[in-house]
């Protein structure tokens, strides 16, 4: 325990010192908390204008229809679709049942798919983290499905 | 109570108490209703910014991120205790700086650092929750009351 | 985000104002005060209020220590919902021991480190 | 000799021979530091605990006292003093250095009077020719062992007073006609008071009655009145103490001086320190007078003046156990022949 959180503690400071020379991602991500990034929605594996594409992008209007959702992400992995998303301050008290409402309404509209709705910080930096690398072609196929599926566990941790 | 306090008083105990009463210096109630509200919302705030630097830079989800925040906090508040500050900080800010987390672990490290001459056992060991005993005892106490309670209302729903 | 650290600094200041006001007009002791802000952190788990409040509040609600009620409430009816009853007893220190462990870890590592200063 | 109902009166003048005064470093931020003998700048003065720097504090006290008047410790019949700590042990524990046949006294505070009352009557009729008194106190030991560990960051209320980190120790003696040296010539011993006070941080205003009545008591037993003293000055009433007592005795009928009643609690910091009411403890009247107050006589400031420190006689436990505080003063009236 002790050890553990020395390291902790060690790369806390450390982080600080490299931050500033981090250039593993573009600047969508890192102002992903910071402001409204409003990233492409993305299907991974899907050509411009593929079925998936469309679905997506149907998905990310309807969610940014939601009463109090702004800037959402949406990627599409092999199964699942990640749809991560903010919710504005005031409209922040009533958190769970917008996630309740938004997971009912995208069940009703898109039967088949499957669903991982999330208004995690966490969860939406992660997701648009994603959209940078795949949009920088640093990520394989099978890279990127692995991360949507790594996405999915952190939110199950959650609950 | 107060009441009760007040019959056994006799005529001129009341008596003195009134006169006592107007040289006391009154306590400076709105000087550290402020005072209390801007120190406690800065500890707040760098609570904020301990937590979206673990959501930003580790594994940690808002939700998650809780946990090692406070952790931060109170290892910044070891220090701040320990190298005498934490205890004029408080003389400053009365409640701004015992409410926050950062004060439960000043009124654990002070009472630990404080009886270290009484030997590790006895002294640190015996009186490390001399203060912060009773938050423990009556957290968790009313934590199981309101968690029975809600326990029995669901079971009992449930049938 | 921006918003978020507002409402963090606005909150975690009414939270702190509350405990000002116990010591200075109920003048009640800092263990007084800080025992009735955790059952009452506790009792607002109990009707569900923590959460969104914590959700609007970030650690406005998160740092005060009113959320350590909350914590160990929560604890307690994660695991009551697995294990039924005798999970309220099993479960009350599974989300807020990080708190209390950080504080007995560095209280400990304090008291090696350090002499009053008086 | 009794005189009244409750003090005494030392017709043969036993003379404070020579002092020893010791301080922390708070004290020598103060406006009193050029009258200690030996100052501190570390609260912990080399020692391993709190409790062995109190210890010091009075051993040094001690020893500087018999260094200025050139007395070995054999020639001491007795020490009588005392302190804030559980069961007196750093009074007790530094008796057992001095070996000195010793009283241990415990008189909250009030400590200070109470040795040199004893020791004025003890020497006034030949109970003894040397005695040594003195009282002291820790800051960190008493905030310690009363309130909350020192580094806890609680807030003092206005009404809080600090606990002076001090000993005073004076060296009374028979009077064989010194010149200028300042002489005791009476005391009144003081009975509790409670006046219904239980809030701990407001110890001054709780021991002011218990100062009121002493000083009662000391002009209607010696048919005195304020005017009798270039100086009436109490132990650690504190700001609100010092006020409220000036009140009582107004109400009394009595004529106070406000200019010529003071506090031993006020005259110790200066105004920016953090020491809310004023400074308190059983060092604090012990360093004030055996220090500062008798320096100025000596220098001619105060030819006559009457010392009336204060006492809470309370303990954590009564107090948690939500007991109103019981308070005690003794006076001591000091004199010098001016030259």
């Amino acid at each position: 325990m002790k050890s553990k959180q020395k390291i902790v503690y060690f790369l806390f400071i450390l982080s600080f010192l490299l931050a500033g020379c981090e250039k593993d991602y573009s600047s969508v991500s890192r102002w992903a908390l910071l402001k409204t990034v409003d990233p492409k929605p993305i299907a991974i594996g899907d050509k411009e204008n593929g079925a998936d594409q469309q679905a997506v992008e149907e998905i990310k209007k309807e969610t940014s229809e939601t009463d109090g959702i702004y800037d959402v992400a949406v990627v599409k992995g092999a199964k699942d679709i990640i749809v991560a998303y903010k919710v504005e301050h005031m409209h922040r008290f009533k958190m769970k049942s917008i996630e309740k409402e938004l997971k009912d309404k995208l069940k009703k509209n898109f039967p088949d798919e499957q669903f991982t709705v999330s208004s995690d910080f966490k969860i939406f930096l992660e997701t648009v983290r994603l959209y940078d690398r795949i949009e920088h072609n640093q990520y394989s196929e099978k890279e990127a499905n692995k991360r949507v599926k790594q996405i999915i566990a952190l939110k199950k941790e959650l609950t | 109570m107060a009441n009760k306090k007040n019959k056994q008083k006799t005529p001129q105990q009341q008596q003195y108490e009134q006169l006592e009463k107007k040289f006391e210096t009154k306590r400076p109630v709105l000087k550290n209703c402020i005072k209390a509200f801007f120190v406690g919302g800065l500890i707040c705030t760098i609570g904020q910014v301990i937590s979206y630097f673990y959501i930003y830079f580790f594994h940690f989800t808002e939700q998650t991120s809780g946990n090692p925040t406070s952790a931060t906090v109170i290892f910044f508040s070891m220090l701040l205790t320990g190298f005498g500050i934490y205890d004029r900080l408080g003389q400053f800010a009365g409640a701004g700086s015992a409410v926050p987390v950062s004060g439960f672990g000043n009124s654990i490290i002070s009472a630990a650092i404080e009886h270290r001459t009484e030997g590790f056992v006895l002294g640190v060991g015996g009186n490390i929750f001399k203060l912060a005993g009773s938050v423990i005892l009556f957290g968790v106490f009313s934590a199981f009351v309101v968690a029975l309670v809600k326990t029995i209302i669901m079971e009992l729903g449930g049938l | 985000m921006l918003p978020m650290f507002f409402w963090a600094f606005v909150i975690g200041g009414i939270i702190c104002v509350i405990g000002q006001l116990m010591f200075d007009v109920a003048k009640l002791t800092p263990a007084h005060t800080l025992s009735t802000l955790v059952v009452a952190g506790a009792i607002l788990d109990g009707f569900g209020l923590y959460e969104p409040f914590a959700d609007f509040a970030g650690a406005g609600a998160t740092i005060p220590i009113t959320s350590f009620g909350n914590a160990l409430v929560h604890g307690a009816m994660q695991e009551a919902e697995t294990h039924g009853l005798v999970g309220v007893l099993t479960g009350m220190f599974e989300v807020t021991s990080s708190g209390i462990s950080a504080a007995i870890v560095f209280g400990f590592i304090g008291a090696l480190l350090f002499k009053p200063k008086g | 000799m009794l005189k009244g109902k409750q003090s005494w009166l030392f017709p043969n003048h036993p003379v404070i021979l020579s002092t020893g005064v010791s301080g922390g470093p708070f004290e020598a931020n103060g406006y009193l530091a050029h009258d200690f003998d030996i100052l501190h700048d570390d609260l912990w003065m080399g020692k391993d605990s709190y409790e062995q720097a109190h210890r010091l504090l009075l051993e040094e006290a001690a020893q500087t006292a018999l260094q200025k008047s050139e007395v070995k410790p054999e020639d001491i019949q007795f020490f009588i003093a005392g302190d804030l700590i559980n069961q007196i042990t750093p009074t007790s524990f530094a008796a057992r250095d001095l070996k000195i046949p010793y009283f241990g006294l415990f008189g909250a505070c009030s400590t200070s009077m109470e040795g040199l009352a004893l020791a004025s009557f003890l020497i006034n009729y030949q109970g003894a020719t040397k005695i040594l008194t003195g009282a002291s106190s820790h800051n960190a030991a008493v905030e310690k062992q009363f309130r909350y560990p020192t580094e806890y960051g609680g807030q003092k209320p206005p009404t809080a007073q600090w606990t002076v980190t001090g000993a005073g120790v004076a060296l009374v003696a028979a009077n064989n006609n010194q010149p200028n040296l300042p002489y005791t010539t009476s005391a009144t011993i003081g009975k509790v008071m409670d006046m219904g006070i239980s809030d701990p941080f407001n110890m001054g205003g709780a021991m002011a009655p218990a100062a009121a009545d002493t000083i009662s008591a000391h002009f209607n037993d010696l048919g005195r009145d304020a005017s009798y003293y270039d100086l009436i000055i109490t132990g650690d009433l504190g700001k609100i103490g010092r006020e409220t007592a000036i009140a009582l005795l107004t109400n009394n009928g009595w004529d106070i001086n406000p200019d010529k009643f003071k506090d031993c609690g006020l005259l110790l910091y200066k105004e920016n320190q953090p020491v809310q009411s004023g400074g308190s403890g059983a060092g604090c009247s012990a360093t004030v007078l055996y220090g500062h107050l008798l320096n100025e006589m000596k220098k001619g400031k105060y030819k006559k003046i009457l010392l009336v420190a204060t006492g809470a006689l309370l303990s954590p436990l009564t107090v948690q156990q939500k007991e109103t505080i019981p308070c005690i003063a003794h006076a001591v009236s000091i004199e010098i022949n001016g030259g």
